[in-house]
C-alpha cells in the first residue's frame, strides 16, 4: 500500500523515536530529572505517524490534548525542543511555560482540559477555510474525551459550515482509570456519523494501513473541504500517566501482541531496522543531553 | 454603526453568533444589515455558546478577528472554561508564539422583566480573569470608537454592553460639558469621563460607575445637588480589566471619599477590587470608609417590583453619599 | 387508538386550554399587562397534551424550558398559578420571582437557559432510580437546544446508568429567526440512537396519534428503567417570543393547515367541541381575571 | 474518613466524579475504599463536568445528597453555567420549593509542576456568587468535621481542597495551642482559627488567610518573629462565602492592620472582598493600608522555578507585613 520500502521504514522509524523518546521521558521521571506529570504515547504510534504523514506541516495543522508528544514528534520531529519544554528549560518549545501538555510550535497546539481543544481547532479550520489556505486541521481526542459536550458541538458546526477538519477518536480503551463500558454507551462511529459526517473506524494497529486509510481521509477533505471522522482502535503500554497501573496483566499481554513496532516486522529489512534503532538510540540520547544542559526556566543565571 | 465601519475598514473582520442574519439582525438588532453586506463575513450559529468561545479563539490565533456575540451575557458562563483555560492563557502559555484579538460582546443588565436567567450583570465574573480586556461601553462614551478600538486590540475584549443602552442615545460631551456638568475625558482607546460641578463648590465624593449604571447615579447627582446641596464627582471608566486606576485617584485627591456603583451583585463585585485598589495604592486620600452599590446578592426576580428592589437605585446610591458625610 | 371518544375530547380541551391561555397571554402583553418576554406553544399543544396524558403528577417529572406553559397546563392544569406567575403576581406559582420560564411547582421545573436543564433532569431521573420511586423524568427541547453539548453529554450518561428518562425533542424547524438548516447537520434522531437510546419519529400534529406512540415509548421506560428519545414535528403558528415574525407568510399558512385543533375535528362531536370550547372561555378569562386581581409581587400593600 | 463517616452515617449520601472507583479511588485517592463499601453509593463518570453539576443539582433538588468531586479544580470552570444559572437559582427562583443540599470537592492549588491548565486556585471566580456556600479546609481544621459539616447543610457547599494537603497530617490545636501559637477557634460548623503569638508582645498585624496558603502565612509568622521581631495574629478561615468576617474584625480590633494571603491571582480575589468589607464596616479599626498576597495575574508555568514565581511565597507575606509598619 506504500508506494515503496523506504517509506515503511520511515514510519517505523518515527514510531521509534516516539517509543524511546517516551520511555526515555519516563526514566527521567524515575530519576527526578522531571516534576509534574506526563503521559505516555507508548503503544499507540501507528496513529500518530500514519495520518501525520499526510499533512504538511508548513500548512495544516493540529490540536493535540494530554497525550500528545507522539503527535508534535511526528509532525516536527523536533526532539530537542520537546524534550526541553518537558523538563521545563529555557530552550523548550514554549520556554518551559506549557510543560507536557501545553505545547505550540508554530502550527500544532495542545492543551490539558479534556475536550476543550475541539471548538478551537474547529474554529481554526473555519478560519483557514475563510483565508482560503487549503490546509487540513486534525484534532486529536481520546475516547473518554467523547464525554465532553463540545465535541457534539464542534462535529455539529464542522459538518453545517463544511469545514477542512479530521477528529481523530484514539480509542485506547480508558480514560485514565476508567474502561470505556464505565464511560460510554452506544458506538464512537455512530457519534460521528449522527452529525452528518463521513466517518471510518480502524482496528488496527498497523501504521500501513492506518497509513492507507488517514490518507483516503484526509484526501477527501482536502478535496471536498469537508469533515471527517476517524475512529482508531489503539491501546497504551504504559500506565495513564506517572501513577499505578490498575490493567489486568493478561489484557496488556494479549496487546502487547499486537506493538505497532511487530506488527509489520515481516515487511521490514533486518539491517535496516537495526541502522534505525542505533541512529534512534543516539539522537534520542543526543536530543535528551542537550534539552538538559539547557538552563532551567526561570532560574536566574550565575 | 461601529461593527460596519469595522467591516468596511478591515477584511479580517467576522461577525458570529446566534440569529445575526438580516431580517432579524440579532436579539438587539445590532447586526441589523450586515449580512446582508457583508454575507459572507456574517456568520450566524447554532446554540452552542461553550463551543462559540473555543471558535472564536481559533479563528484569532489563524488570523482572523471574530466579534462573537453572546444573545445575553447571562450566557458568559457556558463559556468560562473556554475563557479561563484557552483565551487567557493561550498567549502567554504558549510563550507569545500567538495573539488573540477577539472581541466579546455581552448584553447584560436588568430592568426589562426578563426573570433571573436573563437580567444579569455578570461582568464581576470575570474580573478574575487574568490577561484578557474588560471594557464597559456607556451612553455617554463614544460606544462606537470604544468598539472599533476593542476590534484592533491585539489582546481579547471583553465587551460589556447594557440591554438599557439600546433604547437610548448616546450623549457625548460638548464643549467639555454634559448638561451642567464639566468633562474630562481621558486621551485613551478606552477613555474615562470625569464629571464634576462647578469649580466653586467642592464635591464631597467620587462616584466611580461604569456602563448601565451611568444614568442612575448621574440622577443619583442630580438629586444630591438640588435636594441635599451635595456635590460629587462621577468618574466613568470604559476599562474594567485591567482596571482604569488612575482617573479615579485623581478624582479622590480631590474629594476624600470614594463610592462605587455598578448594577451587578454586591459580593464580589467590580466595587471590591476598586476598593482594594484604592486602598492599597492611595490610602492617604481616604478620609473616611468607601461604600459599595450594588444588586443585592441573590437572584433577580422576573416581577418588576421585586426586580426593581433587587437592582441598585438612586436612592441607594444618594444614601451611599449621605452615609460618607455622616461619618 | 384511545380507549373511548371521551378520551379524545378531553385532549382536545386540553389543547384549548392551551392556546385560549397563550392568545390570552398575548393580548395582556399589547394590553400592557404583562412585561418581559413570553414564548407562547401555540400551534405545538398536540406535544404536551399527548404526553403529559401518560404521566401521574404526583410521581412522574417534567423539566421543560421556555416554551413550557403548554406542558405545566397539561401537567397541573393550574391556570391561575401560571397566568399570576406571567404576571408577576404574589399568588403565582414562584411568587412571580421566576416569571415566564421560571417556573416550578411540585414535579414541574423549568428553566431559561437552553439546554442546561437536560443534565438537572438527568439527575433528577438518577435520583428517582436510586431511590425506586417507579417515576418517569420527561425533558422537553427544542430543535436549536440540540446546539448544547450538556444535551448529548446527558444522552450518554441516561443511557449508561439506564436512566428513566425521556428526551422529547419538539422541532418546530426554527430556533428564533433560525431555520434548522442553519443550525443543524446529520439527523435529530440519529443523534439520540449514537447513544445507544431507542428513538421514535413523530411527523404528525394528530394528538391522537402522539398520544398513542408516546404511550408505548412511556410505557417502555417505565417498564425498562431505560431512556427514550422522542422527536416531534410541529410547528409554532406564532412569533418566537413577542417580537416580530420573519418566517414566510405561506410556510405559516400550509402548517396551519395542520393545527393539532384541527386535524382532529372529524373524530369529534361538534356539540360537545362548542360545550368545550364555552367553558374553557370562561375558565381562562375567569383565571385570567384571578390572577390580575392578586397584588403584583413586591409591592407593598397599603 | 470524612466520607465514610457520612455514607455511614446517612443513607442520602452519594459520591460522584471520575475515576472513583476502587482500585484508583480518585485521582488523589481520597475516595479509595469506599466503592467496595458502597458500590451503589460511588458512582463513577464519564468526562462530563459541565453535566455533573447539573446532575448533582438534579439529584439534590429530589431528596438526595450528591458529594461531587471535579478531579482538578481548574475545571470547575466547565460547571459556571449550572452553578451561576442553576444551582445558585433554584432555590430562590423557585420561591423556596427546593433545596439543593450538594457538596462540590474542587482540589485546587499548584507547587506541583503540572502547568497552566492544573495548577490554579479558581474558587475566587465563585466569590461574585450568590446562594452558594465556599468552605475552605486547611491543615489545622478538623476537616474531616468540616466536610461532614458541608454534607450536612440544606445549602449547596463548595469544598475547596489543596493539592499540597493530600501529602501532609493535619495538625489540630492541642490544649489551645499548636507548636507556640495560641489558638482560638470559633464555634461554627465552619470554624475560623486565629493564632496569636503571645501576650506580652502586641501583634502588629493580622494575616487573613484559608487552605493551602496556611503553611506559607505560618512560615513567614516565624520569619518574622525570629528575624524581624515582628509579631502576628493569623486569621484562617473556613467560609469564604458567606465571608466569616467577626474573627477577622476581632483581630484587627487588636491590630489595626491587614494582610490578606491567598494563592489565586491578586486582581477579584478573596483578598479584595475582604478589603471591600473590613473597610465599608470597621475603617476605624485600622490604622494603615491593607495589603494583598496573591499570584501573580496570569498563566501557573509548567517549570518549578517560573511556577514558583508566580506563586506568592513565604517572603511575599514577610515584605506585605514589612511594609505596613513602614508605613
Ligand atoms: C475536563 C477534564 N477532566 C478531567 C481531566 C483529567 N484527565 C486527564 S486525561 C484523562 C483521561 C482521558 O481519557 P481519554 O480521552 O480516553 O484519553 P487517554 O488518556 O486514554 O489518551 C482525564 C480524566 C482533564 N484533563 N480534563
Ligand atoms: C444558552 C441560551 N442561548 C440562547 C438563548 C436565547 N434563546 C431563547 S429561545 C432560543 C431558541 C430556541 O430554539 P429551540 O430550542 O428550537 O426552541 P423553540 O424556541 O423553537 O421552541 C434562543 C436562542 C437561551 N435562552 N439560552
Ligand atoms: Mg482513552
Ligand atoms: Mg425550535
Amino acid at each position: 500500500m506504500l508506494s515503496t520500502v523506504t517509506d515503511l521504514h520511515h514510519l517505523y522509524e518515527q514510531m521509534l523515536v516516539i517509543r524511546r523518546f517516551e520511555e526515555t521521558l519516563l526514566e527521567l521521571y524515575s530519576a527526578g530529572e522531571l516534576v509534574g506529570t506526563t503521559h505516555t504515547y507508548i503503544g499507540q504510534e501507528a496513529g500518530a505517524v500514519g495520518i501525520t504523514a499526510h499533512l504538511c506541516p508548513e500548512r495544516d495543522v493540529i490540536f493535540s490534548n494530554h497525550r500528545c508528544h507522539g503527535h508534535y514528534l511526528a509532525f516536527t520531529d523536533d526532539l530537542i525542543g520537546l524534550f526541553a519544554e518537558v523538563l521545563g528549560r529555557t530552550t523548550g518549545i514554549c520556554g518551559g511555560k506549557g510543560g507536557s501538555q501545553h505545547l505550540c510550535r508554530e502550527n500544532f497546539y495542545t492543551n490539558g482540559v479534556q475536550g476543550s481543544i475541539v471548538p478551537v481547532a474547529t474554529g481554526m479550520a473555519l478560519a483557514e477555510k475563510l483565508q482560503g489556505s487549503g490546509a487540513v486541521v486534525v484534532v486529536f481526542l481520546g475516547d473518554g474525551t467523547l464525554g465532553q459536550g463540545v465535541v457534539y458541538e464542534s462535529l455539529n458546526l464542522a459538518a453545517l459550515w463544511s469545514l477542512p477538519i479530521m477528529f481523530v477518536v484514539e480509542n485506547n480503551h480508558y480514560a485514565q482509570s476508567t474502561p470505556t463500558e464505565l464511560q460510554m454507551a452506544g458506538s464512537i462511529s455512530d457519534r460521528g456519523a449522527a452529525f452528518g459526517i463521513r466517518t471510518a473506524q480502524l482496528d488496527t494497529t498497523d501504521v500501513e494501513q492506518i497509513h492507507h486509510e488517514a490518507g483516503r481521509a484526509i484526501g477527501r477533505v482536502r478535496t471536498s473541504g469537508r469533515p471527517s471522522f476517524l475512529v482508531l482502535d489503539t491501546y497504551r503500554f504504559a500506565s495513564h500517566s506517572k501513577g499505578d497501573e490498575m490493567r489486568d496483566a493478561a489484557e496488556i499481554a494479549e496487546r502487547r501482541a499486537h506493538d505497532p513496532l511487530l506488527v509489520i516486522a515481516d515487511r521490514l529489512d533486518p539491517a535496516r531496522t537495526r541502522a534505525i534503532a542505533e541512529a534512534t538510540e543516539r539522537r534520542v540520547a543526543e536530543a535528551r543531553d542537550v534539552a538538559l544542559a539547557a538552563p532551567a526556566a526561570g532560574l536566574l543565571q550565575a | 454603526m461601529a461593527l460596519a465601519r469595522t467591516l468596511e475598514r478591515r477584511d479580517d473582520v467576522y461577525l458570529i453568533g446566534e440569529d445575526l442574519l438580516d431580517p432579524y439582525g440579532g436579539a438587539f438588532k445590532v447586526s441589523k444589515g450586515l449580512s446582508t453586506r457583508w454575507p459572507e463575513r456574517v456568520i450566524t450559529t447554532p446554540i452552542s455558546e461553550a463551543s462559540l468561545f473555543g471558535v472564536a479563539a481559533g479563528m484569532a490565533m489563524r488570523g482572523l478577528r471574530p466579534v462573537l456575540e453572546i444573545m445575553f451575557g447571562d450566557f458568559v458562563t457556558l463559556g468560562f472554561d473556554q475563557i479561563v483555560n484557552g483565551i487567557s492563557k493561550f498567549r502567554q502559555m504558549y510563550d507569545d508564539q500567538v495573539t488573540l484579538p477577539l472581541v466579546v460582546r455581552m448584553p447584560m443588565g436588568g430592568h426589562r422583566g426578563y426573570g433571573p436567567t436573563h437580567s444579569q450583570s455578570l461582568e464581576k465574573l470575570l474580573m478574575g480573569v487574568p490577561n484578557i480586556r474588560m471594557i464597559a461601553a456607556s451612553e455617554y462614551h463614544d460606544v462606537g470608537g470604544v468598539l472599533e478600538a476593542a476590534v484592533d486590540d491585539e489582546e481579547p475584549v471583553f465587551f460589556v454592553e447594557n440591554k438599557t443602552m439600546y433604547g437610548r442615545l448616546n450623549e457625548r460631551p460638548s464643549g467639555g460639558y454634559i448638561g451642567a456638568m464639566r468633562v474630562r475625558e481621558t486621551v485613551s482607546p478606552y477613555p474615562a469621563l470625569t464629571l464634576s460641578g462647578n469649580e466653586f463648590a467642592p464635591a464631597a465624593a467620587t462616584v466611580v460607575t461604569y456602563g448601565g449604571m451611568l444614568p442612575i447615579a448621574m440622577q443619583a447627582v442630580t438629586d444630591l445637588i438640588l435636594e441635599h446641596e451635595v456635590f460629587c464627582e462621577v468618574v466613568l471608566l470604559s476599562a474594567l480589566l485591567p482596571l482604569d486606576l488612575d482617573p479615579v485617584l485623581e478624582s479622590l485627591a480631590r474629594t476624600g471619599a470614594l463610592v462605587t456603583a455598578e448594577e451587578g451583585g454586591l459580593t464580589g463585585g467590580i466595587g471590591a477590587e476598586v476598593i482594594a485598589q484604592v486602598t492599597g495604592q492611595a490610602w492617604d486620600l481616604l478620609r473616611t470608609s468607601p461604600r459599595r452599590v450594588a444588586a443585592v446578592d441573590g437572584i433577580i426576580p422576573g416581577a418588576p417590583a421585586l426586580e426593581r428592589s433587587a437592582l441598585p437605585s438612586v436612592d441607594d446610591v444618594v444614601a451611599a453619599v449621605l452615609a460618607l458625610r455622616r461619618e
